[in-house]
């Protein structure tokens, strides 16, 4: 249980920075998710928290410690690994407890931890097999297991699911929290998978090509996104992030335009920008043969079943937009009337990517 | 992938060539160390002995104190491949593991020793061999053969294959080197550690250029120098006894590989670890 | 892996422990070449001649035909080398993309011989060569190697890391086994068909015991045969010339080594593709 | 443009039966799916439409002729490999014209062909790099654009998508789409992702355990599940499928009832089924705090944040359900009370996990 702080730390291998000037504190006792696409710097990032990776520059501390050059065994970090890194030649049980045997800890007190976690994670009737006569969901819950009798001060996870399927993913995550809720220690998880990141965490911290994104709760990644980038990478399908120009109370689409809300206008001339871009959720957005108040129109491109509704791509005076519709109705190139939850809205700066924010007392704020 | 019927004719001159090359020298010199001497001069392409005699290896075990140069030739491979392994598998666990300066450079060097011809090294070892007044000792046969780049070489790609996260895992558990050694990679790349031994074993056992040079007593000999003798004996009148000795000595080595056949086979088909 | 302190000093002891058995005795033999007889022999163990001299080179140049028995050298080397890497190429690509009855124990078959003694095989190839007439011609020693198991395994292994979807890409587009060969297998595989090669050019150019036994005339020597002719000199007085002759022996295999490391260093590093 | 018919096929390795008496017409010019779990039989079953595996038992027939027999270079039909299968050393361009020189198709048509697919596939500018220096949506375009200039009769593709990242998988599979409208080809395409399935397919031919489980298009698939298979693999989360009693008009969950529509009632009794498995997807209930007409209790376990809605685990009556709520004010332990929209529930046969159908006339019938 220990608080994990970055200050201004980068990485580099040769000239590549792979992590640039991350500031970053991981609160004791929180889930923090490590998210982002491959070769965003995440795993890398995990790994200097574990010693594996020396800092280039900058420093890492847990609580008042500085600890860039503390061995990674003394550390005393449990990490589980995208391979699970079970010893393939050790039992369950040996994998288990073989690094508290090295430690010379009493075996009273191995065989309680072991217990408890073989109790925990359901391996009790597999701990004399061999690492390859189990599937992989066990293989998953013996690194679980391995880390968990560590009872370290910092639990490193790094995609620890991504080896499982779909079915599986879901229940060993709901696993994870429950793991995590019993024994509260700092809990550090890297993952490329959006859905995990927003299942799993208390906070999520987004990175691309080695710069932090945002780091914020589930909730206000999603429904505040603090640049483009975020907006786009968060939520499936992705928002729409077209450019609009800003005029009087409107946004324009070329030739088309919406009406914004007071506060919205009010807010905007304040900031004093007029190259937008424009942001919305697909889900927010509902589609109309006939024409609506506030609404734009553009012509149906493709329509892509999704299962429980219908995704509807359209063209809105050139720009590509994806629609959430429940029926699949729409003809290729019909034109439709499109209506957006303008209380959903977000707006970025389109030099800077960065969100323009959000009018006051239009979230209660 | 779909089966492939293989039946072309190309395909089977080829694989006949290849066991009439690779294959029937052996089953030859098998077929000859039965056979009596006039037998053996008159139909030496014939490799099935007419009138099968076992003279050939009473002569030898007349002759010669084989258990003696038996356990020779014993001593000299066990030791020599006990040593190469040990050598090998700590550089290699250096070279998988370890990062340091001049890493790539000093590997190259070292492998590169496996091109440099044997010729070129075996005076200067004699020399040394001599001034420590080890000529015509086992030991002398041993001491230049304590390190073989190609040990190095094989345990550097058996460990490649060990995932560096179980390294890792290790290392965050606190682990020391002799450790991690002992405990998780000599496990892991032990079918590598066995045929890479039986290898260093066979081709020690095997050896004669280097054990002539320094054994000059026949009771110090080992079995290839007293095959060695037989066939360059005068007039060629010992090739059959020749040929019992090359059975003899072809004897051990092949035990040894059949009962190993598994981890060699294993080293030699995949890459160490499943 | 996070760099490793490379300090301690039981590790630092194995690589200069190496480095003497493996690296020293070269040096050795190169400063041995440039020194007077009288000077090697007071001077053993020191490695730098103390008054340089190439009186060694000049007599191995005056006393025999140097340029005649390079060549023999050459042709053998390099004739052995093509036929060996062509039936490897061959027989490799039938293991790894045909699936045949019996086509493992085939392999095993095959694969240990490598694991027999050479002089097991050398009497009956001998008698073979004899029979054919080829005694104390270039082409008796090349006859019996012209197939080689370790060739067959090396590429094999190479050719195993080829995806097999390229090959049932290709199968796709309707191409024959020819075509596929030579289109897709080859490029792919040309570095360890390089140093396949080259490793077979280099044993067969230090290749002692077999070419002793075929060749009689001093005039069909091979490289190898004058350095031994020296070694054995009576008392020991051509050492230094010996160590002449086998700096020149060594020349060729360590500039063609050289040449070609690049690949030689990735096949004996990565397995063959990427 | 073939039709490509399996009738009775059965695929074994040694003992290990991977394909279990398929019966499948895939009709000429369609786009049909291979879906299902890993290990379920599916790319052996496209590998044996290109002839890359032995059928062990069955016939499989492209429009009238059997095919068993001819070899893959024979069927004239192009494939995209998972892994891309780009020869390594040759440039874009050799790569996708090698296979039509080999063939002795004229210059003239070779550079026809191949231009239209440089164009289609936007890999002009790329034409001279080799594979290794593309990135990995490059490599899978090549792919593409390989297969495409074949104009083999039969379009076959196994997992294409699947070393994409997500951004670009939805990207790719448009283009897809966008290909086969052009070209008509039979179109086979293996994917173990639902999405990709819906979204690409005229059917999709979902397959378990070597088995076929339904061949039906995306809609049916989705919202007529023919077993319970069907019901838990399509959709995410899964459906809610749990042991429910039938009696009289009512649904028993231990000492709770649901009430029937009449039709389904009668529905039922005419089946003369008794033990049911209850099927409803998450977003088709609706939680709520006070009690509501028809509907059940259970309480909460777990909140899960999806984004644009949260995941609500609930235990009902000792079974798991979880529900898609748009609010995550829900406490652990909470008693809540279950709506569910009774049109759209499904109800299988416990024993045979076939679905029992629906009442003639519900769905417009």
């Amino acid at each position: 249980m220990k608080e994990i702080r970055f200050e201004h730390v980068s990485k580099s291998y040769g000239k590549t920075e792979v992590v640039k000037d991350l500031n970053l504190t991981i609160k004791e006792g929180e889930r923090l998710i490590l998210l982002g696409p491959s070769g965003c710097g995440k795993s890398t990032t995990l790994r200097m928290i574990a010693g594996l990776e020396d800092v280039t520059s900058g420093s890492i501390y847990m609580d008042k410690q500085k600890v860039n050059d503390v061995p990674s065994g003394k550390r005393n970090v449990a990490m589980v690994f995208q391979n699970y890194a079970l010893y393939p030649h050790m039992k369950v049980i040996d994998n288990i407890t073989y690094g508290l045997k090295v430690k010379k800890m009493s075996a009273d007190e191995i065989k309680h931890r072991t217990d408890a976690a073989l109790e925990m994670l359901q391996l009790k009737q597999y701990k004399d097999r061999l690492p390859k006569d189990l599937s992989g969901g066990q293989r998953q819950r013996v690194a679980l297991a391995r880390a968990v009798v560590k009872q370290g001060d910092c639990f490193l996870l790094d995609e620890p699911l991504s080896n499982l399927d779909a079915q599986l993913r879901v229940s060993a995550r709901k696993e994870l929290v429950k793991i995590h809720e019993t024994f509260k220690q700092t809990l550090v998880y890297v993952t490329h998978d959006q859905t995990e990141a927003m299942t799993v965490g208390d906070r999520i911290a987004l990175m691309y090509q080695g710069k932090l994104q945002m780091v914020d709760t589930p909730d206000n990644v999603y429904h505040r996104p603090a640049n483009i980038f975020t907006a786009k990478f968060i939520g499936s399908p992705p928002m729409n992030v077209v450019d609009a120009d800003f005029q009087q109370d409107k946004l324009l689409f070329n030739k088309q335009a919406l009406q914004l809300s007071p506060e919205w206008s009010r807010f905007i001339q304040e900031t004093g920008a007029t190259e937008l871009a424009f942001g919305t959720r697909p889900e927010h957005i509902h589609l109309s043969k006939i024409p609506l108040d506030n609404s734009i129109t553009g012509q149906v491109k493709q329509v892509e079943n999704h299962g429980s509704s219908y995704g509807v791509y359209l063209d809105v005076e050139g720009q590509e937009w994806i629609a959430m519709s429940e029926t699949k109705n729409w003809l290729p190139n019909e034109t439709v009337h499109i209506e957006i939850r303008m209380d959903k809205i977000h707006l970025f700066d389109k030099e800077t990517t960065n969100s323009i924010g959000y009018p006051k007392n239009f979230y209660g704020e | 992938m779909k089966t492939n019927r293989f039946a072309s004719i190309p395909w089977h001159i080829l694989f006949i060539g290849l066991i009439i090359i690779l294959i029937f020298p052996i089953i030859f010199a098998i077929g000859t160390s039965f056979k009596p001497l006039q037998d053996a001069y008159n139909n030496v392409l014939n490799f099935i002995p007419i009138s099968p005699t076992l003279e050939n290896y009473q002569t030898f075990f007349e002759s010669l104190d084989v258990v003696k140069i038996t356990f020779n030739t014993f001593i000299i491979a066990a030791t020599v491949t006990l040593f190469k392994v040990f050598t090998s598998f700590l550089a290699a666990y250096a070279f998988v593991f370890f990062h340091f300066k001049g890493k790539n450079i000093l590997y190259f060097v070292l492998i590169s020793t496996i091109f440099i011809p044997f010729s070129v090294t075996m005076i200067p070892n004699y020399l040394v061999i001599s001034d420590l007044g080890l000529a015509d000792s086992v030991w002398g046969v041993i001491l230049p053969q304590l390190a073989d780049a190609v040990g190095i070489f094989l345990l550097r790609q058996s460990m490649k294959t060990i995932p560096v996260s179980l390294i890792e895992v290790a290392r965050l558990d606190n682990l020391g080197h002799a450790r991690i050694m002992k405990d998780i990679v000599l496990p892991l790349v032990k079918p590598a550690v066995t045929s890479t031994g039986i290898w260093f074993f066979i081709l020690s056992w095997n050896e004669y250029v280097w054990p002539v040079l320094i054994l000059k007593t026949v009771d110090n000999y080992t079995l290839p120098l007293a095959l060695q003798m037989y066939i360059s004996s005068e007039g060629g009148t010992n090739f059959t006894v020749a040929m019992a000795v090359a059975v003899i000595t072809m004897i051990i080595p092949l035990t040894l590989y059949l009962l190993f056949q598994r981890y060699i086979i294993g080293t030699f088909t995949s890459s160490g670890i499943k």
